[in-house]
C-alpha cells in the first residue's frame, strides 16, 4: 500500500525524469491547452451564471490536472462515469465545447434535452455517462459495466470519479466491495480536494488517507498529487493496465483542491480561511504544468497567449451558438420517461398544450 | 402445455428466456448455489453457469447499482431482492438511477433492468417478510410495476418484462407462490405489459384487485354469487401505467366499486383508482367506492390473518355497495 | 411579533427550542459552521456548540441512523437532510427502522426524531432538488407527516414536531423560503399536528393545497373570484395523520374539490383525498374531482414552470367543477 | 492490527495462562450453565418450530461462546444492540427465560406484543434493544446511542452485534464510519460464522479479514476465536474499557460457525459440505469450555447432568407457561404505531371489531 503521494512535476517544474510518462511532445501541449481551456471555460461559466444566462455552475477549478490526466490514461473502448465536475475529462476524449455549452444552455441542441444541471453531462459516443447529482450513485454503475465486459470478456476498462465526501456514501461502500469481490476492471478515481461543501475531508473520515480504503476491499489503493497532470496519468495508466491484465481494480486518491466555490450556489469564504486557499494557489496545477513544459523548452510566452486566446475564442463562439438556440420543445417534458409515450403522458402532454394555447389566445 | 405453480413459472420463464438470450444475467442473494430462498432460480446456476446466475455479497444497493451497470454496457440484467421488504438499501439506486436514466440523459443511456421481488403477506413472515409496498413504485415515473396472479400470466409478463426497454419491477405475491397452479402454455408468448384482465365478468360491482388479493378476491365473489350479487372482477396486472380503459369500461357497466390490496390503505394504489374513477367516471358511479385493505400499520406477526384482506372483508365492501 | 420569512421562522423557532430543551441536537451536512444551505441552522453551531449542532460525513443514511440511536438514548435528534431528493440513502433507516421501532417493540423504545428537509420546484434545481415524494412518506404507518405554508404555522408546526411523542417527518416548501413573510408571535405556540386550516373561506369550490401549492390556489382564488366563483382554500398542513372532519365539511358545503400538489399525480398524495372523497362524501360531490399536480415524469430543468401546477391551471380546474 | 486470532483456551481445553481473564470460579461455571441452557434453548427452539408450535425460528448454535463472551464484558448501564441471534446475550444481562420464550410463543405476556418473529428481541430495562430483520440497520443506531452518551458525558458503551453477510451492507459502512469520525464509545461485534445464509464468506468480501476493515475508519480491528468464551471476554473487556476512557471504538472479528441452519427455513445441505460442519463441530465452543473447566477441577460429571437437566426442566416450564398465555388481544393490532392512536386507525380498529362480531354472531 503507497501512502506517500507520487509527484512527477515538482511545484517549481523540475521533474523526476525516471517516471516521467512517455509522451510527445505534441500531446504535451495538447493537454496543456485542454487544461488552459478548462480553466477559461470554469471562469466564463462562473461568469454565465452571475449573469443570469444560465441557471447554475459546477465547475473543476483546481482540479484540471485529474481530469485531463486521468481521461488521457483511458483507451476509446474505456469507459469514464462522471461525478459532476468532469467536463475535461469529457473533452479530452472528444466531446466538442459546442455540445457542451449547449448543455450549459440547456438548449433545444443539448443531448441531454434541457434536462440537467450544469455540467451533469454525458455523450453516449464516448462512453461518457450522464452523471446525477446525488453523491456515489454513479460507482455501483461503473463497477456493473465493468464485471458486463468482463463477463462478455471484452478488453474494457471503467474508470469512475468521485469526491473525497462520496466516500461517506453507501454507494461507495457498495460499489468497492463489488469490485474487490468480482475482481472487476474498474478504477476508483478519488478528487480528494479537501471539502464537500463546507465540510472538510477530516470530518468524512478518520482513516490516515482515502487510498488506505482499499484495503478493506482486497485491493490496493494509492495517492497521488492531485496538481501533477503527469503524476496522475502515469498513477490511471498502471491501474488500467492493470485492470486490463485481470488484475482486477484499483483504488486512487488524487491529492488536490477545490479553489472555487462548491458551485454557484455556495460561498467558500463561511467556512475556510484565505490563508489555505492562497497556499493551494500556489500549486496550481496549470502553472506547474506550463513551468515544466517550459523547462522542457516546448512551451514559450507566444504559445501561451495564443492558447488564451484560442481558448476564448472557442468559448466565445460556443456561447454565441448555444445562446441563440431555443429552448427545447414542450414535448421533451414528456419524452423519454419510456421508451414509447404510454397514454397518461400523452393525456398529460395534451392537457398541457391545450391550456398553453388557451393561455396564448 | 404443463401444470406449474407461480415460482415454478418464474423458474421456467427465466430459464426458456436465458436460452433465448443470452444477455440475460441473474444476480442477487442466494440464487446462485442455493437457487434462490424461495426457490425461483433453482437449477440455473447450474445450467447456466457462474457468469450467468451470479450470488452476489449482501448489499441491495449495490445488487441494483451494478445492474445498472450492466445494463448500460448492453446487457439484461434480472436482479432478486430476497424480500420486497430488503428493498430499501436499494431505494435510492431505483430512486435516482434506475426511474431516471433514460430521461436525464436524453435518451441516450437506458437501464431495462427487471428487478423480480417477491411480496406481501400470507406467510406468516412479520414486518419484514410481508410488506406490500408497490405504492412507491408506482408513484415513480420511469419504472412500470408489473403483478402477477396467475402461472400464466406470470410467464406471459415475465417474459414481456425480459423484453422490454424499460426498466420493470416485477413484484411476485409469495403466498401464493405455491398455493395457484393453472396450465402454462410450453411455447413462447407475451401478457402485454399495460393490460388489465377481466377475469370475471359480473354486472353489479366490479373489483379491481391484483397479486394474491386476486384469488381472495374471487371467494368473495363466489359468497356474493351465492347471495345473487353478480360480481366483475378485474385483475389490474400492470399497476403502471395501469390499464385505465379496462377500469372505466367497467365502472361505467356496473358503476359499483370496491378495491382490494394488501398494501396499507392510506396512499395505497387503491387511492390512484379511486381517484382516477372519481375525476373519469364520477356520473356513473351509483355507490361510494369502497376499499378494502391492509390496515396502517406495520405488518403484525401473530395477527397477520386479521390484517390481510379476507373473504370475508371483501364480501362485507361488495354488499355494502351493492346495498348502497 | 417579528415578520420572518419562513426560513427564519425555522431557524428561530429551532433556536428557541434548544434553549428550553437542552436534548435537542441538531445534525446533518453543512448544518454547522456554514449554517444549512439554506442557512436554516445560521448561527446555531456558534451559539449552542460542536455537542449541539453537528456537522456530519456526508451519508443520510447514517444521519438517520445514528439520530435513531440518539433517540433511543433520550436525545431529540433534529437531522436535517440537504434536500429530500437525498434522503433515499437513508429510506431503509425511515422505512424499517424509525416508523417500526415502537410498534416492533411493544412500545418499549421509542425514536420521536424530526427529520427537517426541504422538498419541491421553483428553485431551477432540476431532476434532484426539486422533488416532492411526500406521498412515500404518507403510506409509511408509524410517521406523521407535516408541510407548513406559512411562517406563522412553520414555527407552531415545528414546535409542536418538536414536542411529539412520535417521528415527523417535517417538509419545508423550499420554493417560499424567502419569499413568504408573516408575523410571528415571538411567544412560545403550538399549531396540533393533525389539524388543517382553512385559508380563505368559501362556498363554491373547495381547493384543498399544502405547502408552497397554497399560495398558488390563493392566487389561482383570487382570478377566480373575479369571475364570481368563491372559493374555500383548505390548506392541510398535516399530511399523516390528515383531518379528515375538515376535509368533509368542506366538501359538504361546496360538493365541488380541486386538490393541488406539486407531486407527480399518479399514486400522489391528492389520490388519498380523492379516494377518502368518493368513500365519505360521494353524495356531496356535485362533480368530479379534479387533481392539479405536477406530470408523471422526473422534475425538468428547463421546462421547470411547465412541470409545476401554477395559477392558471388552477383556475381551469376551479372553472371546470364549477361549470360541470 | 492484529489479524492473529486471540486464544485463551485450545481446542484441548488447555490455556494460555498469562491472558486468562480474572474470572471466579462461580462466575465461570455460571457463565458455562447459561451455554448449556443457550444450547438446548437452541435445539428446543427449532423442535418447537418443526412440531408447529412456534412459527419461525433462528438460533445461534455454535456461536454460544460469542453471545455469553462478549455480553459478559458489559456493565449494566452499557446498550447491547443484537442482530437477531443473540437471546444469549440478553440472558446473560438479565432477560428471563420465561420472557424469552413468551416471545417465542408470541403471546399476550411478550413485551413485543407478538409482533415479530423468534428471537427479534428487545428488553428496555437491560439496555437490550429489539432487533429488526433487515441487515445492519442496528449497527448507525449503536453509534447514535454511544454518541448520545459521549454528549451526555455519560461512561456508557455501546455494543453492536452483526454477522459477515452485515459487513457488505450500507449501514455497516456508515456505522462505522461515523463512529471513526466522533470516536464514539462503541464496540462493533461480527459474528464471522462463515455464511450468510448460502453465500460464503469470501463471497462478501475479498479483504484478508474483517478485522482489516477497521483500518478504513481509521480505528483497530482485531480477530478472535470466537468458540473460545474466555478470548472473546478478554477481548470485548478491552474495547470496552478503552471506549469508556475516551479511546473510541473498536472493530472485533470472532472467527466462528454457524451450526445449525440459517433460521428454521433453511437447508444447509444445498450449500456446504458435511466434512465443513465436522471440521468445525470438532471445535464446539461448549466442549471446549467444559474442558478448561475440568482442567481446572471445577466441573465434574454430575454438574454438567445438573446443569443439563437443570436447563431442560427450565426451557420446559416456560414453554409450558408460554404455551398457556393466549395470544395478544385484537387491539394490540393498532397500538403502539403512535403513542396515541389517530383517528383513521381507531376507526380501523372498530371496523374489524364490527367485522370479527359479525363473523362470530
Ligand atoms: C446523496 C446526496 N447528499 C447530499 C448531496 C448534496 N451535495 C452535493 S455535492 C456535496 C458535497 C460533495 O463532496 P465531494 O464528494 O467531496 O465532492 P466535491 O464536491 O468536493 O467534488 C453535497 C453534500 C447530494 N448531492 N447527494
Ligand atoms: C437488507 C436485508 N437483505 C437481505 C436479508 C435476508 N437475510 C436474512 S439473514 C441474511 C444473511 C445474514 O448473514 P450474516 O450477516 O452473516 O449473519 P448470520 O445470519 O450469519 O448470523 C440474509 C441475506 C435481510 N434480512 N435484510
Ligand atoms: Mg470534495
Ligand atoms: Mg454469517
Amino acid at each position: 500500500m503507497t501512502v506517500e503521494l507520487l509527484q512527477v512535476i515538482k511545484p517549481t517544474g523540475e521533474y523526476v525524469e525516471e517516471i516521467e510518462p512517455d509522451i510527445s511532445k505534441d500531446e504535451l501541449r495538447r493537454l496543456y491547452r485542454l487544461m488552459v481551456l478548462l480553466r477559461n471555460l470554469d471562469i466564463r461559466g462562473l461568469q454565465l451564471q452571475r449573469q443570469g444566462r444560465i441557471g447554475f455552475f459546477i465547475g473543476s477549478l483546481g482540479q484540471e490536472a485529474c481530469q485531463i490526466g486521468s481521461a488521457y490514461a483511458l483507451k476509446p473502448q474505456d469507459w469514464a462515469f462522471p461525478a459532476y465536475r468532469e467536463i475535461g475529462a469529457a473533452l479530452l476524449r472528444g466531446a466538442t465545447l459546442k455540445e457542451v455549452m449547449n448543455q450549459y444552455f440547456a438548449n433545444a441542441e443539448d443531448l441531454q434535452k434541457g434536462r440537467q444541471l450544469t455540467n451533469l453531462y454525458g455523450l453516449k459516443s464516448i462512453n461518457f455517462v450522464t452523471g446525477s447529482a446525488p453523491i456515489a450513485t454513479q460507482i455501483p454503475h461503473a463497477v456493473g459495466t465493468a464485471l458486463a465486459a468482463k463477463i462478455r470478456g471484452d478488453p474494457v476498462v471503467t474508470l469512475v470519479y468521485f469526491g473525497d465526501g462520496a466516500t461517506s456514501e453507501n454507494d461507495f461502500h457498495t460499489g468497492m466491495n463489488f469490485a474487490g469481490v468480482f475482481k472487476t476492471p474498474t478504477v476508483f478515481f478519488c478528487q480528494n480536494n479537501h471539502w464537500a461543501i463546507s465540510v472538510p475531508v477530516e470530518r468524512q473520515t478518520s482513516a490516515e488517507t482515502i487510498a488506505v480504503k482499499a484495503k478493506a476491499y482486497g485491493f490496493e489503493g494509492v495517492r497521488v498529487d492531485g496538481n501533477d497532470v503527469l503524476a496522475i496519468y502515469r498513477t490511471v495508466k498502471e491501474a488500467v493496465e492493470k485492470a486490463r491484465k485481470g488484475g482486477g481494480p484499483t483504488l486512487i486518491e488524487a491529492v488536490t483542491y477545490r479553489m472555487g466555490p462548491h458551485s454557484s450556489s455556495d460561498d467558500p469564504t463561511r467556512y475556510r480561511t484565505k490563508e489555505e486557499l492562497e497556499e493551494w494557489q500556489r500549486r496550481d496545477p496549470i502553472t506547474r504544468f506550463r513551468k515544466y513544459l517550459e523547462k522542457k523548452r516546448i512551451w514559450s510566452e507566444s504559445d501561451e497567449k495564443k492558447a488564451q486566446d484560442d481558448a476564448n475564442h472557442e468559448i466565445d463562439e460556443a456561447i454565441a451558438h448555444a445562446e441563440k438556440i431555443p429552448r427545447p420543445a414542450l414535448e421533451t417534458l414528456f419524452t423519454d420517461v419510456y421508451s414509447d409515450m404510454p397514454w397518461h403522458l400523452e393525456e398529460q402532454l395534451r392537457e398541457l398544450q391545450e391550456e398553453k394555447g388557451r393561455k396564448e389566445e | 402445455m404443463t401444470v406449474l405453480n407461480i415460482v415454478q413459472a418464474v423458474n421456467h420463464t427465466l430459464r426458456d428466456e436465458m436460452k433465448r438470450n443470452d444477455k440475460i444475467v441473474l444476480l442477487g442473494e442466494d440464487v446462485g448455489v442455493n437457487g434462490g430462498v424461495f426457490r425461483a432460480t433453482e437449477g440455473l446456476f447450474q445450467e447456466f453457469g457462474p457468469n450467468r446466475v451470479i450470488d452476489t455479497p449482501l448489499a441491495e444497493s449495490g445488487i441494483i447499482g451494478v445492474s445498472i451497470g450492466m445494463a448500460l454496457y448492453g446487457l439484461k440484467p434480472v436482479p432478486e431482492i430476497q424480500f420486497l421488504d430488503f428493498i430499501y438499501p436499494g431505494f435510492d439506486q431505483i430512486q435516482s438511477e434506475l426511474a431516471k436514466f433514460r430521461y436525464r440523459s436524453g435518451g441516450q443511456f437506458t437501464v431495462p433492468v427487471v428487478i423480480r421481488t417477491p411480496y406481501g403477506g400470507g406467510i406468516r413472515g412479520s414486518h419484514y417478510h410481508s410488506q406490500s409496498t408497490e405504492a412507491f413504485f408506482v408513484h415513480t415515473p420511469g419504472l412500470k410495476v408489473v403483478i402477477p396472479a396467475t402461472p400464466y400470466d406470470t410467464k406471459g409478463l415475465l417474459t414481456a418484462a425480459l423484453r422490454d426497454p424499460d426498466p420493470v419491477m416485477f413484484l411476485e405475491p409469495k403466498k401464493i407462490y405455491r398455493t395457484v397452479r393453472g396450465d402454462v402454455p410450453d411455447d413462447d408468448y407475451m401478457v402485454p405489459i399495460g393490460k388489465a384482465n377481466v377475469a370475471r365478468d359480473g354486472e353489479d360491482v366490479t373489483v379491481f384487485a391484483y397479486g394474491a388479493m386476486l384469488h381472495v378476491a374471487m371467494e368473495a365473489v363466489e359468497l356474493a354469487a351465492a347471495k345473487g350479487i353478480n360480481v366483475e372482477v378485474v385483475d389490474l396486472r400492470t399497476l403502471l401505467p395501469f390499464d385505465i380503459d379496462t377500469i372505466l369500461s367497467s365502472v361505467k357497466k356496473t358503476g359499483r366499486v370496491v378495491i382490494v390490496h394488501e398494501a396499507c390503505k392510506t396512499c395505497g394504489f387503491g387511492a390512484e383508482i379511486a381517484a382516477q374513477i372519481a375525476e373519469r367516471a364520477l356520473l356513473q358511479l351509483k355507490a361510494p367506492i369502497v376499499r378494502v385493505a391492509g390496515f396502517d400499520v406495520p405488518f403484525p406477526y401473530v395477527l397477520e390473518d386479521e390484517y390481510m384482506p379476507n373473504a370475508n372483508r371483501v364480501l362485507n365492501a361488495i354488499e355494502k355497495v351493492h346495498n348502497f
